[in-house]
């Protein structure tokens, strides 16, 4: 290349995101009363594909492959901050296209797109925090607008209670997770996480640190819709607008794992806290209970749904546990591997579950009912959205219809590589269970026969050319999991080693 | 000098206030204070440590949590309102038109 | 090139028949599942290669092999090829496909660019899974074959037709998944001596005795667990009792068409993999329990025979039926005897086709009485004669008449396993029995359907089948006798194959 | 531990000062702590004076004056002595308690309305006077702590509207609140623009920063007190601490004419007496502020720190009643925009402007 | 001497001096307790309805705005206190003192303005302007 960047400019993702916001409130301020729908879901959409963009650009130029460390390296950016950024600003992408249409009657159409990019601003912070500080500032930067969005529907009572709730469980997990990123400051003296490691050398007070690190573990959980703070979860996903609900379950949970990842393998050494010597904060054994109880929940769960979107958002806490083994299978020494499955599994999992979320989206802009049979005979009216509905439902469930076949087996793999075979085992079964509950709503789709006349009057663009570029790169990832692969394990390596 | 420990016990029986008024009240209200009680807590001991550690970054994190804590509340309210709106009621048991 | 070619164009046609209107649909995709059965044909034609595909020494027919992806320390190769074993199974797909979307033409009367769609979608997944050599492309095609069976068991079934395609899904994925992790705790205990999911460097490494622990696990226990994981995965899909419960629903609830790609490819899948993995991979193993295997088979064997003496609904009897025969394939596996394995082998051919045959018929009885029950009827013989003539065959040939292909297939298998479990000869003596059973309840079934005075209480035209349904059975009972007077066509190649896995031809353990 | 100890500045704070007299130069904790009571009781009592002066007569002496009438003639001196006899006279009133009302936060409110704006002058260098400095305390974070106890009031007042279970009090309330957060920012970043000047938060060294002289014009030295450094600032900060102490053209909060006396409508009695001299200690401490941060502090010729300091705060007082007398009340609707669109943007401004000037100056 | 102790010491007295008035009024006062006196007070007239009277929603919006611009005072405090040193220090300058705090204060503003044009701090509302909350379903 001819000229160099500036390092900053490795965070360029993070700034389009957050110059996008800024920009859609400008136009808001300068036009307050006119709704161009159109202009505004344009500008979020194109500022998330510029962010795409960047980062597929950078991870491609291999950017991350020495990490740029900046402001005292309290922000890394390596493989694993732009693997999660592209992840990140795909979803974005998808949802802004497809609240074009979902959004056309409703009012605060600015903000949503605006809280949205903001939203996804954290989130790709998130991915690059290397300090407690920022990650809990971004984890808020996060959370903050998105209990706004899942609220935005301000008359919608199912809206409103779930902003509630998930603000709630929201703001008590942050509590728990600053009180335990200051009793980790406490006994370690830093918050930058390279530091925090070579603090623990000879922790006096390991009691306060073990307190310290099941609360910021807490944290993410929340953050991940895992065991035990998930109750948020399923309220918010069915009560929230569907491309919320997308955005959230997809993006916002990724964004947990990967500061996750990052704070739990650097601040938090297996080598040290688990495995070592001195071994006593075996957050490992922990985050394996979470795992095999979080899945097991949500996929159960999921079974005994009545309403196509709460299954979904049910389903969504089970996939958290198949990556939360991305972390539970970590003192195996199968380590690269098993975080990339992990990784892998986030990436494939925000275009398929983003797709089915933005499906629902659909059905609701069709006004068509919540519960399974109200999806009744729909591949007769809408056979292409059932196609692809089908081929997102399919791919969660882990049949080869696309990547996440993918990166299901490549997760469940790497856990009986590093000697985790029960935990494979465990998600073998939610797995086949999970095959039960998908399967039921492409029964719905494509066999029940319809009970009622479908009221479609139109095939609305946006939501189907976002549920279109959602299943074709869902579909493509099965053959091109290659270079997702080799990014993961990139992005992985540089956190093990 | 007060030794650093009392610090982290008022901290914690701070925070054990604020987990006991999360407990017992249903007002969405108490719910928010009950929360800005942990995050207090929270910065206790942030400040607490940062000048047992000499390192100036504990007192800055806790001015991050102060500024957060205030967004979280301006948002909290916000949804609390339209709950209000909406519910006639900021009793957080009452908005139940979802199953757990 | 010419696998992916031939995957490539089945795959191909079915988005083309997907796409076609309804109306031409049937028709469309029998003309283009011509091509992958010619171009199968012609690899039969220009098959040369030697030994088993796992093995040493063995030079495959069409193989291929690309980089797809790099997992950790793992290369997953895009790695086709055939063997003496695959070779008649992908034979065997094209045609039974071909003849069953045939045999489509009447049942299937709505939506049919879908239906014919998936069918050529299936058979795509079943050339997969018959060519890959590549573990987790294998697995691929394995998992893929799923979904069009989970739809057109769903969509065009019977009454019950939800419940018993959703069984299916649910049974054989669980199976899958145990399996998966049992193969894949495999290629971990063998630690840096394989860089990649390929299947016969993997099979040699097993074979050599590469095994090192797991976790836990010593290499000893963890190649009992693996093949444990890896049987109970595999038998569902055979189905071995006591894994059959999802079989007989499926068949009754299928559709004509979809009951022969069932009963004639899929279950041949489940013994395909038994042979390819348990018995390749860890002889072993399979030689030091040969007798709870073979008792499972003998189960099954006799088992699914008295089951199917019981049903009174055709098809169920020839579901319970295919229960049966497939416990002696296992039963010849195991054996582990040059007829055994080579008789079993060619059991699964041999039984592709008869079962195809006999659901075929079935399928045109029930067109036109549409009833299966056998007590319902009577004397069919004077009303489609032909139609029975067939069936009358297709039930001999199931029963082992000689010179049919059934009778080839279990001769061989009762020659390679008399004596093969110790000494012990009560093993193949029992499944003998079964074959008993098997001609008593056909024989009972036929006397009281087709002979006698004609008895059907239907609003029903009762006649002569039309040509488009007679012809594929014509077809598949002149291939059933051709590979009964000839088994050479498919044994001496599978023979070949077969034989380096035989202690007693060389082949070591 | 180092680091945390506040520095000394040179003249010696007044507890300590009380402390060397009592008990040595070596003080321990429990002397310090009897040698700072006495202190904290000087300099309330100091303040409790200048309110007592300023509530029954100055106040109206200067009302009077800019309406061209006589007031307080009567009794002693001048009407001095209405000082005394308008304490007893409160003091010995009935306190009427109404029905309904939430009692602990209605006894609450004046309490803190009156002690807050008493605490504000613990960090306040109020020059010297006989060659004692009369500042209590001087911590590196004294702006700040001027600030933050500066607002407590604003509780107090909507305790008081709140609890007194009635509309004009709860309307008295909100607007109090409204006022008053809406002018505290522009006050506060007006004041950071001072800051930035100093570069320090330590009272005594924001006012040190003040005697360097600025310009000398025809032999007479003009300090450089911020006042003159930064008028812009200067005016914008008057202007909001007159909102922060509710003084027209910002008293919506009591409003007589609208809703009587807003959240004091139900308070009377002693609670009344404090509420009110609240209040005028409150107008003090804006002048405290204003003297320290704009006007430095208690410097000036000749007369003794403390006179000057005096001579200051009483200026800011005679302004808020000038102001009070000249300058006719906005309406709600009004202040608020003023405050949102009008000081917060200019104090922005001001932060910005005096930050790149600082920053290119130096 | 710590100064807290001394600070701490003026709010006992600030506490004291109230409390000390209050009793001294005590003593002083007589109690003449009657139905009449005790009646909320509203301009003579006999009271109508409670207290809870619902007011003007913006009060809440000036609310909600005064805490994420007061906290965000808080941090530019300590910016403003170490600007000038941090100007003339070596390795950081102007530029790198100035435009973390530019860029702070620009999104502050942007927001502001945002909350401006919205109404967030308009007393009175156009009648067209509900027109935006109306929603779907």
């Amino acid at each position: 290349m001819a000229f160099q960047l500036p390092t900053w400019m490795a965070l360029g993702p993070t700034f389009v995101l957050g110059l996008t916001a800024l920009l859609l409130l400008v136009f808001d301020s300068i036009t307050p009363n006119a709704t161009s729908r159109g202009v505004l879901s344009g500008t979020a959409t194109l500022g998330s594909l510029v962010a795409v963009g960047l980062s597929a650009w950078y991870l491609l130029a291999g950017t991350g492959a020495e990490p740029i460390r900046l402001y005292q390296n309290s922000l890394v950016v390596d493989t694993m901050t732009l693997f999660f950024a592209f992840v990140f600003s795909s979803v974005t992408a998808l949802v802004s296209v497809a609240s074009y249409d979902y959004l056309r009657d409703h009012s605060y159409q600015a903000e949503y797109y605006a809280l949205v990019t903001l939203a996804a601003t954290g989130m790709t912070l998130m991915a690059a925090a290397n300090s407690l500080a920022v990650v809990f500032v971004s984890l808020e930067l996060a959370s903050l607008p998105s209990y706004a969005l899942v609220a935005i529907l301000k008359k919608n009572r199912g809206s409103v209670e779930a902003g509630l709730k998930y603000f709630l469980v929201g703001a008590l997990s942050s509590s728990i997770f600053a009180y335990g990123i200051s009793l980790v400051y406490g006994v370690t003296g830093s918050l930058l996480l390279p530091e925090i490691a070579n603090n623990l050398a000879a922790p006096e007070l390991t009691g306060v640190l073990g307190l310290g690190i099941m609360m910021v573990l807490g944290g993410f959980a929340f953050k991940t819709a895992s065991v035990p703070f998930h109750f948020w979860a399923p309220e918010a996903y069915e009560g929230a607008p569907a491309p919320i609900s997308a955005f959230l379950s997809s993006a916002s949970k990724a964004a947990g794992f990967a500061v996750a990842f990052r704070v739990f393998l650097v601040a938090f050494p297996i080598e040290q806290l688990v495995t070592g010597a001195a071994a006593s904060v075996d957050w490992v054994l922990a985050a394996q209970i979470l795992a095999v109880v979080t899945m097991t929940l949500g996929n159960f769960a999921a079974a005994t749904q009545d309403t196509v979107k709460r299954m979904l958002a049910y389903s969504s806490i089970g996939h958290a546990g198949y990556v939360l083994i991305g972390l539970a299978a970590l003192s195996g020494g199968n380590n690269e591997f098993v975080l990339a499955g992990g990784m892998s599994h986030l990436l494939v999992y925000g275009f398929m579950n983003t797709g089915a979320f933005l499906f629902i989206a659909l059905t609701e802009y069709w006004s068509i009912g919540r519960n399974f049979e109200d999806f009744n005979g729909l591949a007769s009216q809408a056979p292409f959205a059932c196609t692809v509905m089908t081929v997102f439902l399919f791919n969660l469930a882990g049949l080869p219809v696309g990547g996440g076949f993918m990166s299901k087996y490549f997760l469940f793999g790497a856990a009986v590589g590093a000697g985790f075979w029960w935990l494979a085992a465990v998600g073998a079964i939610n797995s086949a269970v999970s095959l039960y509950y998908y399967s039921r709503v492409v029964k719905a789709m494509w066999i029940e026969d319809a009970s009622g006349e479908f009221d479609i009057e139109s095939k609305p663009v946006g939501l189907y050319a976002a549920l279109a570029a959602a299943a074709v790169v869902t579909v493509l990832l099965l053959p091109g999991f290659g270079p997702v692969w080799q990014y993961a394990t990139d992005a992985a390596a540089a956190l093990v080693a | 000098m007060v030794p650093v420990q009392y610090y982290l016990l008022l901290s914690a029986a701070v925070f054990a206030i604020g987990v006991f008024g999360i407990l017992t009240r249903r007002n969405a209200l108490l719910f928010l204070m009950s929360v800005e009680l942990l995050l207090n807590a929270a910065n206790i001991n942030l400040v607490a440590f940062s000048n047992f550690h000499g390192n100036l970054t504990g007192q800055t994190f806790s001015l991050f949590t102060l500024a957060l804590a205030a967004a979280e509340v301006a948002v909290g309210i916000g949804i609390i309102l339209v709950l209000y709106r909406n519910f006639k009621d900021v009793d957080v048991t009452e908005a139940t038109t979802m199953r757990w | 090139m010419w696998i992916e070619a031939l995957i490539a164009v089945t795959l191909a046609s079915a988005f083309a028949v997907f796409l076609a209107p309804n109306k031409v649909a049937g028709k469309l995709a029998f003309a283009l599942s011509l091509l992958p059965l010619v171009g199968s044909l012609w690899m039969y034609s220009t098959y040369e290669a030697s030994g088993n595909a796992l093995l040493e020494g063995s030079e495959l027919a069409f193989e291929s092999n690309f980089e797809w992806v790099t997992a950790g320390p793992y290369a997953l190769n895009w790695h086709v090829g055939l063997d003496g074993i695959s070779m008649p199974l992908v034979a065997l797909t094209t045609v039974l496909t071909s003849l069953a979307l045939l045999a489509s033409w009447t049942p299937i009367d709505e939506r049919q660019s879908q239906f014919y769609g998936l069918m050529l979608f299936l058979e795509a997944s079943l050339l997969g899974v018959f060519s890959a050599l590549d573990f987790f492309v294998w697995f691929v095609f394995w998992e893929m074959v799923l979904v069009p069976m989970y739809v057109l068991i769903g969509v065009w079934g019977g009454p019950r037709r939800k419940y018993a395609a959703i069984k299916m899904f649910v049974y054989t994925n669980i199976a899958s998944l145990v399996m998966f992790i049992g193969f894949i705790a495999l290629v971990f205990g063998l630690g840096d001596s394989v860089t990649s999911l390929d299947m016969p460097a993997i099979a040699q490494a097993l074979r050599a005795g590469e095994l090192g622990g797991l976790g836990p696990l010593s290499a000893g226990t963890l190649k009992v667990a693996a093949f444990v994981a890896m049987f109970a995965g595999f038998a569902v899909k055979v189905p071995v009792v006591p894994f059959h419960t999802w079989l007989p629903d499926a068949h009754v609830e299928a559709p004509t068409p979809v009951s022969i790609m069932l009963a004639g490819v899929l279950l041949k899948m489940g013994t395909y993999a038994l042979l390819r993995f348990n018995f390749t991979m860890l002889p072993k193993v399979a030689q030091n329990n040969a007798q709870i295997i073979a008792l499972f088979a003998v189960i099954s064997v006799i088992y699914g025979a008295m089951l199917a003496l019981a049903q009174s609904d055709l098809k169920r009897i020839v579901a319970y039926s295919s229960v049966s025969s497939m416990g002696y394939v296992i039963l010849g596996l195991v054996a582990y005897t040059l007829y055994g394995m080579g008789g079993a082998t060619f059991q699964m051919v041999a039984h592709g086709l008869i079962s195809g045959l006999m659901f075929m018929s079935v399928g045109v009885i029930y067109n036109t009485t549409h009833t299966r029950m056998v007590s319902d009827m009577s004397g069919l013989a004077s009303k489609m004669p032909f139609t029975v003539a067939v069936f009358v065959a297709g039930a001999f040939g199931y029963m082992g008449l000689p010179l049919m292909a059934g009778f080839a297939a279990e001769l061989f298998i009762f020659l390679g396993s008399f004596g093969a479990f110790a000494g012990s000869v009560w093993f193949t003596a029992a499944a003998m029995f079964g074959i008993v059973v098997v001609a008593g309840y056909l024989l009972f079934a036929m006397q009281r359907t087709l002979f006698g005075t004609f008895e059907l209480e239907t609003d029903y035209e009762v006649g002569p089948a039309a040509f488009h349904d007679v012809a594929p059975l014509v077809v598949l009972i002149l291939l059933v006798i051709l590979l009964g007077v000839e088994p050479s066509i498919f044994y001496t190649m599978i023979q070949d194959a077969v034989n380096p896995l035989v202690p007693a031809a060389g082949g070591g353990v | 531990m180092t680091g945390f100890v506040p520095l000394q500045s040179e003249p010696t704070l007044l507890p300590e000062t009380i402390g060397r007299v009592l008990f040595g130069s070596e003080l321990a904790v429990w002397q310090e702590a009897i040698a700072a009571f006495l202190g904290a009781f000087l300099i309330a009592n100091i303040m409790l004076a200048n309110a007592g002066v300023a509530g029954p007569w100055a106040k109206r002496k200067i009302t009077a004056s800019f309406t061209d009438r006589i007031a307080v003639n009567r009794i002693g001196p001048a009407g001095l002595l209405i000082i005394p006899a308008a304490a007893v006279q409160l003091m010995a009133k009935e306190l009427i308690i109404p029905d309904g009302v939430d009692r602990p936060a209605y006894d609450l409110a004046p309490i803190v309305l009156a002690s807050s704006a008493l605490v504000g002058f613990a960090v306040v260098p109020m020059g010297s006077i006989f060659g004692i400095n009369l500042q209590l305390a001087d911590p590196e974070t004294g702006a700040a702590y001027i600030f933050a106890a500066a607002s407590i009031a604003t509780l107090g007042l909507a305790m008081a509207g709140y609890a007194s279970n009635n509309k004009y009090s709860l309307m008295g309330g909100l607007r109090a609140i409204a006022q008053n957060i809406a002018y505290e920012i522009p006050l506060v970043v007006t004041a950071a623009s001072v800051i930035l000047f100093t570069g320090t938060l330590q009272m005594s060294e924001i006012v040190a920063q003040q005697a360097e002289p600025l310009v000398t014009v025809a032999g007479i030295t003009i300090p450089s007190w911020f006042a003159f450094v930064n008028p812009f600032a200067f005016v914008l900060f008057v202007v909001a601490n007159l909102a922060e102490v509710g003084r027209n053209p910002f008293d919506i909060p009591e409003a007589p004419t609208e809703i009587v006396a807003g959240y004091m409508t139900e308070y009377s009695s002693i609670y009344f007496v404090l509420f009110y001299m609240g209040e005028f200690i409150h107008i003090f401490l804006g002048g405290a502020i204003i003297t320290t941060f704009f006007l430095g502090g208690p410097a000036g010729p000749v007369l003794p720190g403390f006179v000057w300091f005096l001579i200051k705060i009483w200026a800011v007082f005679l302004f808020t009643q000038w102001a009070r007398s000249a300058v006719p009340r906005v309406r709600i609707d009004q202040l608020i925009e003023i405050g949102w669109k009008g000081m917060l943007v200019l104090s922005f401004a001001n932060l910005v402007l005096t930050a790149v000037i600082v920053g290119v100056m130096l | 001497m710590n100064p807290w102790i001394a600070i701490g010491a003026l709010a006992l007295v600030g506490l004291l001096i109230p409390l000390g008035m209050m009793a001294v009024s005590s003593l002083l006062r007589p109690t003449v307790p009657e139905k009449g006196k005790t009646a909320t007070y509203e301009s003579g007239e006999v009271p109508t309805g409670g207290t809870r009277v619902r007011f003007n929603i913006q009060y809440y919006m000036v609310a909600l705005l005064f805490v994420v611009f007061d906290i965000e005072t808080v941090l530019i405090f300590p910016w403003t206190v170490i600007y000038r040193s941090a100007v003339s220090m070596e390795g950081v300058g102007l530029t790198k003192a100035l435009a973390p705090m530019l860029l702070f204060i620009a999104v502050l503003v942007i927001g502001l303005g945002w909350a401006w044009r919205n109404g967030a701090v308009r007393w009175v509302r156009n009648p067209d302007r509900s027109q935006r909350s109306v929603e779907r379903q």
